[in-house]
């Protein structure tokens, strides 16, 4: 077989050996089945999410500032369309408000736009094979999106054009539950509940496939510790997804037929609500919290694994060296997946568990501290004497490893259990998830929309743009969400629309304000990212295939790659992060794909024996 | 030019500590000084970690700054050709567990005593039934000299959302809920626990000082979450004795016997 | 540096944005004020502006027994539009929380002994003792008041009042106070509506209004099994002006509903429907000149009288007796009356005081409907048409207060605006005390074994 | 991999497992399958052993055991027919795999058959998530409620709004009128019929009136019988000619916690039928292929045989929890 160093010798617009079917428009860029039009479908899709969720956290922010002020834009759609009277807001639009954001920044952007964006399009990139194992079930992914965005949108429009859930992400029952118990919520919840539903089929059906593919459809040579740590984290994430999310699943399966059906599991008896006749059944509140931590503590995972292994990825490559100690690295993913099963408990230390399973909870939920330490010692580690080199991707990993610090850290105030009675639900714990799933999450996915945009489209994106974006982002980012620790301290309760009645909490208005300004700083930097994205994909500099002369096997293919992915077919000989090899001659990187004719002592090193 | 970045990224964590620092000068720290034994256990089991926490983020950064710092000037042709290093893996692998491990079992005596029920004070007096329901507290004494007992009985006293208690005396509450899920959440006590529909939890606390303290709900329980504020005043046992009197008076007027009309006395603020 | 400032330029402008798309709320005509001819119902709209004013820029029609709370002082310089101002009497404390809602008050000087003009505050700035001024309709500020002129500002109580209203009760109770905010939609007990003066918990004789220590008890303790939670989260004089301001709201509604009542006959849009809108508009235009004025100080003055009387000693229920001890003897003989013909409790309330009497299973009036039209539902009606259930007396719940002398006076003067009508001249004090200490004792009574789980 | 460091041996060209991806994914889904079925087993076991006292008198809850082991053999027997069905596959006997699949699919049938008669037996006695009530006061309320809703459903039937009028009358409202109605009405069966709406609407009102009362008690005697006047009058309407179609009204029936015994039973049996049904219309794809059925199902056949042997297991699983095990007359 031959290997051909992929900077010379073919055309960069390639199309893969695979060969042509003719395919329509619609069959090519809508219901296509290529791997790659997905992920760029999918990330199109987050992207756009994402500035719905950043608006409707603006709206949170706006009443907290400025309480019962009459907001910007909404107070001009009023006339019924949201529930306001004299333009202000009234407090269960607010609860609408922050429960939909955290739906749409979870269920719509985050998750889908690891998962199912960066892991659609660069797992067969980066195994070596030419799509997914199962194409239409992977189409079907994306399209099972749709339906749950409709679903959550139209919990936006029906009980007349101004309901939403507004019960929190959490969904806790008997608030839920009962349909009288929550304004607004009545059909709104169950279309809720059904859009969770098919987001998890969405995911369901990716993890399945992912797992399918990355086991089975791996390049010759291309051996599980030759696996870049991307596919590693996405490979852990697609089992958390698979074994994680059938019981969140199950429970909204549960809540809906509570709702609609008069089934009866969480609801106990003889409770009065909004003078509704006593209710009756012996269900259990507490059972639904179980179930739905059980999917979402390890979903916190799913949240972050991804960009963990993206970002080790890119650093290796902006760094010039190899990753530092890949084994841990993997082990560690692994350990924090593991773990991250019998941790949920500890998002209920308050609600009266048994002390000795609160104890238990602590000591697993400490532990899963550890390998998160191991992997930033690491990533430090991985910096540690290479040859850095400030670009937008470099950047954002950097921040990407300084956010999951402190988010990693305040989290230890959390997993100790008699400091968490205090801090449970106030903005502590608001500040920590934002560091963890805005700072650490979105920060990677910055730098991972900079880093593979050549290889989506062949192009680069402004180096100008992505410096100020991240200058922006970073600055508006902290100054958002490191006060409020503060906050959190101070004793600010999560979710209130109008904390300034209690008065211990009024002069925390300033700061708030604050916040607010930074918020909306942070929201004005992401238009720059969507200009920077839009814009690149027409004048952005062409990109050869190897742009970032890095290793990893998707950089021998053309840029963009062709249907069928690679013109030659890929052979691995090493693991993916070989830079700075003294083997490699004239260059600094030694790709997976690189033969390697000369003789020398070191071999194999990039099989992470160390 | 270049070294700016790597300044930019160990001069933040500067200023994120020095925030920490000034933050207590400008009222943006714990409400009060924790007013319960427990909350002062809990206050300096913060203080240990905020501690700990502190030092690790400031040394992290510190590293992490210098790497990018010593990465920008590296004039050498390529970087450092390594894949790790075993005994620097252990070592970091150690000396995080052995931290973690320390503040797990340091605090497991504090949360013994708040939630063991073995380990709760000897002398706890059953002082009310607090049940919370969309959006107040409603409280549920024993009549003055009586024992609080699990059921409703004729001559309990009922207030809403002002909880006397005795001070320096380890109190129970009965905490219940009437419609949804809320918290019990007493900043200043450190006290939080959330009310189950279905299930009465007891809480235990002790006020050591004087006062009033703001009472909030901590669990999303709908519209009017926010609008949950009640107090829980801490006072001289004598004085809560005569609270309760008064209470009982109120609650028995007749419209003849007793004055009183306005409703003030129990309706008192401040 | 360049982007940074176009950055500014832009929060600066969302923000400037934010607050000039900020819509003043205003008050809402009622329905029947609706039904109206167009000219007819600009004339009751503008005796109400002219009364009332708007939520941001309130009037304090001083005819009314409302404590608009005013501030005096004596003019000690004038300075273009600031006043210096000495107040008397100094109270620096009560004023200083209020100084910042002065803006709209109206601001009366008396120059010696005539009264020379009226101007409108903008702010007060306490330590400075100095007070910002408008004129009215632009006459300049000097010409106005003078250096050891009188002031008098009015209104800041009913501002504050408006201020915590806006904040605390209007996504339920709405704006003008027809208990029709937007979070009042998903109640299944619907908030109160002011605007027939009519208020179901009071200590007062039935015909009587409801008096300020009623409504302050109301808000400040809420009303058990509603949705009306407790405001003891506020304090005693935040709570009084907020009471003012909701008495203030309720008489503007009467004020709404009297002038309607006197042109409905003539200028509904029903009346007029089979007439030529001309002679409609004209005829109107005359009672306009000749009648209305009258009419509205016809309608003050029932107002007046009505709201003076809700605070008079001599109208408030007072049992006649002291309570009868509640002694079974006692609560046998209120079971007796409770299932006796005299007071047909049970009709209601049900054989056990269960609330499932067996007229709620009737058609009955609906109230102010079309005389002896029954409802096409069964149940029992409120003034405001909606179904109410009698109280179920075993729950242990009393929303209008669990002492004695509540339950004593729900019996006695009944609860306004609901069927439950006033006993007080059927029934003896002892009855009433004998029927008090049998309804206290229902929640308490054995349950019946049938309902107890097997 | 090797360590030697020279010329990179050439790898093997096929990485990963031995398997097809289709058979992989399948296993890999069946793992999802198990913690989906896990929730539910889950939650039946928080509720069961968090609830004091729990239906498990077959009387009650008409569990119908002898049924649900019918219904285990069935399922064991057909993943047995499904194995047999691979085997022919691989040894290319497609017409003998052809029958054994047909086979499991009958057998699938008779599976839901039997389920569906086991529900039928549940709705029968309004054993139905949220109907049930769980103390006598419950009991006797639904009693008078359902009374209530076979009146109004007769007296609608029978008495029809008067066409002139624009206005639609209640029930209650047309019930004023039934006297005038009988004495004017000369059908004698209609007549009749009003006769017995009448009797109908008179013991509602009695009952209605014994409950508001507190007279009328649900169970007499030491050995809690029904009280036989309530028992006289449901025999009565049920078997009368003129009331027997619109009278809906149950046994009156406590069960205490059998609401959330319902949810759980409903839950897990009929999450299992939809897998059941998912998984014959599995086997209709090759079945369809009839006399063109070839090697090119083999594994299709294999995955379908092994979502089916999973089928078999859940219910395996099920059966004993649900219908068997006793916890304990009072489990923690």
């Amino acid at each position: 077989m031959s290997a051909v160093h992929p900077t010379v010798g073919l055309s960069d617009h390639g199309h893969g050996h695979a060969g042509h079917h003719e395919i329509g428009f619609v069959g090519k860029y809508i219901f296509s089945k290529d791997h790659k039009v997905i992920g760029i479908q999918f990330l199109i899709t987050t992207l756009l999410m994402l500035m719905v969720g950043g608006a409707l956290a603006l709206g949170v922010r706006f009443q907290l500032a400025w309480p019962w002020r009459a907001m910007p834009l909404v107070s001009q759609l009023t006339g019924g369309l949201f529930a306001a009277e004299g333009g202000q807001i009234s407090p269960e639009f607010y609860t609408m408000l922050f429960t939909m954001h955290a739906s749409v920044m979870i269920f719509l952007v985050i998750i889908p736009i690891l998962a199912g964006a960066f892991g659609n399009f660069l797992i067969p990139l980066m195994i070596g094979a030419d799509d997914m194992a199962f194409p239409t079930l992977n189409m079907l992914s994306y399209w099972f999106m749709w339906p749950a965005i409709a679903c959550f949108g139209m919990s936006f429009t029906v009980n007349g054009l101004n309901a939403a859930p507004a019960n929190g992400w959490t969904a806790y029952p008997v608030l839920s539950a009962v349909v009288q118990a929550a304004p607004g919520a009545g059909d709104a919840q169950t279309w809720w509940l059904f859009g969770l539903t098919l987001v998890g089929v969405s995911s369901m059906m990716g993890s399945v496939n992912y797992m399918t593919t990355i086991i089975n459809m791996r390049a010759p040579g291309m051996t599980l510790f030759r696996m870049p740590l991307t596919i590693w984290s996405m490979f852990i994430t697609a089992i958390l997804q698979a074994f994680a999310l059938p019981v969140l699943t199950a429970a909204g399966f549960m809540l809906v037929a509570e709702r609609t059906l008069g089934f009866k599991f969480f609801v106990p008896g003889n409770l009065l609500i909004n003078d509704a006749p006593a209710t009756v059944g012996g269900g259990q509140p507490l059972l639904w919290q179980h179930l739905f931590w059980f999917y979402s503590h390890p979903a916190v995972y799913i949240m972050l694994l991804p960009a963990m292994g993206m970002v080790s990825d890119m650093l290796a490559a902006q760094v010039r060296k190899p990753i530092f100690g890949y084994k841990p690295m993997v082990y560690s993913m692994a350990a924090i997946a593991g773990l991250g099963f019998i941790v949920w408990g500890h998002h209920m230390f308050t609600s009266g568990m048994n002390p000795a399973l609160g104890m238990t909870f602590m000591i697993s939920t400490m532990m899963i501290a550890l390998p998160s330490a191991v992997k930033v010692f690491n990533w430090i580690g991985t910096i540690w004497g290479g040859k850095v080199q400030f670009n937008t991707v470099t950047l954002n990993c950097v921040a990407f490893v300084s956010m999951f610090i402190v988010g990693g850290l305040s989290g230890i105030f959390m997993a100790a259990v008699p400091v968490d009675i205090y801090f449970h639900d106030t903005y502590f714990i608001v500040a920590h998830f934002h560091y963890v799933l805005f700072g650490a999450t979105l920060f990677g996915c910055f730098g991972a929309i900079q880093f593979w945009y050549p290889k989506m489209f062949g192009r680069m994106m402004s180096e100008r743009l992505g410096k100020l974006h991240f200058l922006l982002s970073f600055i508006g980012f902290n100054g958002t969400f490191f006060p409020m620790h503060l906050l959190g301290i101070a004793g600010f309760p999560r979710r209130y629309a109008d904390p300034y009645i209690h008065p211990y909490m009024e002069h925390l208005m300033p700061i708030n304000r604050f916040i607010t300004l930074c918020a909306i700083l942070m929201g004005i930097a992401q238009f720059i990212l969507l200009f920077n994205f839009a814009f690149s994909f027409f004048a952005g500099k062409k990109a050869g295939r190897n742009p970032w002369n890095a290793n990893g096997l998707e950089w021998s293919a053309p840029s963009p790659p062709g249907h069928g992915n690679f013109d030659v077919p890929p052979v691995c000989y090493r693991g993916p992060y070989e830079y700075s090899s003294p083997l490699s001659e004239g260059t600094d990187f030694l790709m997976q794909t690189d033969p390697l004719r000369h003789t020398g002592g070191v071999g194999n090193a990039g099989d992470g024996h160390h | 030019m270049n070294k700016f970045w790597p300044f930019f990224f160990m001069f933040w964590p500067f200023v994120a500590v020095v925030l920490f620092f000034i933050a207590p000068s400008m009222g943006w720290w714990f409400p009060s000084e924790a007013f319960s034994p427990l909350g002062v256990q809990i206050d300096n089991l913060f203080y240990l970690i905020l501690v700990i926490v502190s030092v690790t983020f400031v040394g992290t950064h510190i590293g992490l700054g210098y790497a990018l710092w010593k990465g920008v000037d590296n004039k050498a042709e390529k970087g450092w050709f390594s894949h790790g290093s075993h005994s620097l893996e252990v070592l970091w692998s150690i000396a995080p567990a052995g931290i973690l491990m320390f503040i797990s079992l340091y605090q497991l005596d504090v949360w013994r005593t708040y939630r063991v029920k073995s380990a709760y004070p000897k002398d706890l007096y059953g002082v009310a039934e607090v049940t919370a329901r969309q959006f107040e507290w409603r409280i549920r004494y024993p009549a003055p000299g009586k024992k609080l007992q699990p059921t409703p009985q004729p001559d309990d006293l009922y207030t809403v959302n002002d909880l006397h208690v005795p001070v320096n005396q380890p109190v129970l509450i009965r905490l219940r809920s009437m419609d949804v899920q809320h918290s019990f959440f007493v900043p200043a006590l450190r006290v939080k626990q959330d009310a189950v529909p279905g299930t009465v939890i007891p809480v235990w606390f002790e006020a050591s000082k004087e006062g009033g303290f703001d009472l909030t709900c901590a669990e999303l329980c709908g519209w009017g979450h926010y609008k949950m504020r009640g107090r829980v005043f801490a006072e001289r046992k004598t004085e809560f004795e005569k609270y309760l009197n008064t209470l009982k008076a109120e609650q028995g007027f007749d419209g003849v016997n007793k004055p009183s009309e306005s409703g003030a006395e129990i309706a008192k603020t401040e | 540096m360049k982007s940074f400032r176009r950055l500014a330029t832009c929060i600066a402008l969302v923000i400037a944005a934010g607050c000039q798309s900020e819509r003043a709320p205003q008050f809402a005509s009622s329905q029947q004020t609706q039904g109206l001819v167009k000219v007819a119902q600009d004339a009751v709209n503008a005796e109400l502006e002219a009364g009332f004013g708007s939520p941001s820029q309130l009037a304090a029609w001083t005819a009314l027994p409302v404590d608009f709370g005013t501030f005096s002082g004596t003019v000690t310089q004038v300075n273009g539009s600031t006043l210096g101002l000495e107040l008397v009497p100094e109270s620096p404390l009560a004023f200083k929380r209020r100084a910042g809602l002065l803006r709209g008050s109206a601001v009366l000087v008396a120059s010696g002994a005539n009264p020379a003009g009226v101007l409108r505050a903008e702010s007060y700035n306490v330590d400075g003792k100095t007070l910002s001024v408008i004129g009215d309709k632009g006459a300049a500020v000097s010409d106005v008041a003078k250096v050891g002129d009188k002031v008098t500002v009015v209104g800041d109580t009913l501002q504050y009042g408006r201020d915590l209203y806006l904040r605390h009760c209007v996504h339920c109770h709405g704006v003008s106070g027809d208990g029709n905010g937007p979070t009042a939609k998903y109640f299944a007990i619907k908030p109160r509506d002011y605007r027939r003066g009519i208020f179901k918990f009071t200590s007062t004789k039935p015909t009587v209004r409801a008096s300020h220590d009623d409504l302050f008890r109301i808000v400040k303790l809420g009303i058990p099994g509603t949705y009306m939670p407790s405001f003891m989260l506020l304090a005693d004089e935040e709570v009084k002006a907020m009471v003012e301001y909701i008495r203030w709201l309720a008489m503007r509604g009467e004020m709404e509903g009297k002038l309607v009542v006197e042109m409905n006959n003539d200028f509904s849009q029903k009346a007029a429907k089979d007439r030529a809108i001309a002679e409609v508009n004209q005829e109107f235009e005359n009672f306009r000149k000749t009648e209305l004025a009258g009419k509205v100080e016809g309608a003050v003055g029932e107002l007046k009288e009505d709201w003076e009387a809700s605070d008079a000693e001599d109208n408030l229920v007072v049992p006649g007796a002291e309570r009868v001890a509640s002694t079974a003897e006692s609560i046998e003989r209120g079971r007796k009356l409770f299932l006796g013909d005299k007071g047909k409790c049970f009709s209601c309330h049900g054989e056990k005081g269960r609330g499932n009497g067996a007229s709620t299973e009737d058609f009955n009036d609906i109230p102010g409907g079309e005389p002896g039209k029954k409802s096409d539902v069964p149940g029992l009606f409120d003034v405001w048409g909606n179904i109410v259930k009698p109280r179920d007396l075993t729950s242990g719940i009393y929303r209008g207060g669990r002492r004695p002398v509540d339950i004593y006076r729900r019996i006695s003067a009944g609860i306004k605006g609901t069927p439950m009508q006033a006993f007080g001249t059927t029934l003896k004090d002892d009855e009433i005390w004998d029927l008090t200490n049998y309804v206290m004792s229902l929640p308490f009574e054995k349950k019946p074994k049938s309902e107890a789980k097997h | 991999m090797s360590h030697s460091g020279t010329v990179a041996a050439q790898p093997p060209v096929k990485m990963g497992l031995a398997i097809p991806n289709s058979k992989l994914c399948m296993w890999l889904f069946l793992g999802t399958e198990i913690m989906f079925f896990t929730a539910f087993i889950g939650t039946y076991l928080v509720l069961r052993l968090g609830s004091p006292g729990w239906p498990s008198d077959v009387a009650d809850t008409h569990i119908n055991v002898r049924a649900g082991g019918v219904n285990t053999f069935v399922l064991i027997f057909s993943s047995y027919l499904v194995v047999l069905a691979h085997e022919s596959m691989l040894k290319h006997q497609f017409q003998k795999a052809w029958k054994l699949m047909c086979a499991v699919l009958f057998f699938g049938v008779v599976f839901l058959g039997i389920k569906s008669m086991e529900y039928k037996g549940k709705f029968d006695h309004d054993i139905v998530p949220g109907h049930i009530a769980e103390n006598d006061a419950q009991a006797l309320q639904k009693l008078v409620n359902e009374f209530s809703k076979s009146r109004d459903a007769m007296t609608n039937a029978l008495i029809t709004d008067d066409p002139k009028s624009e206005k639609k009358l209640s029930p209650a409202q047309k019930l004023v009128g039934l006297p005038q109605l009988i004495s004017s009405e000369s059908d004698t069966t209609k007549k009749d019929a009003l006769k017995a709406l009448g009797e109908l609407r008179d013991a509602t009102a009695q009952l209605k009136e014994g409950v508001r009362k507190d007279t009328l008690v649900l169970h007499t005697g030491t050995d809690h019988e029904v009280n036989p006047d309530i028992t006289t009058k449901l025999e009565k309407f049920r078997t009368n000619e003129h009331t027997a179609r619109y009278f809906t009204a149950h046994d009156p029936h406590p069960m205490v916690y059998g609401n959330v015994f319902a949810s759980v039973y409903f839950l897990m049996t009929g999450f299992h039928a939809i897998h059941v049904i998912v998984g014959m219309i599995l086997w209709i794809f090759p079945i369809l292929r009839g006399a063109k059925l070839d090697a090119s199902y083999t594994d299709w056949v294999e995955n379908s045989g092994l979502y089916w042997h999973f089928v078999d297991l859940v219910w395996i699983f099920l059966f004993p929890l649900i219908y068997i095990v006793e916890f304990g007359s009072h489990a923690v």
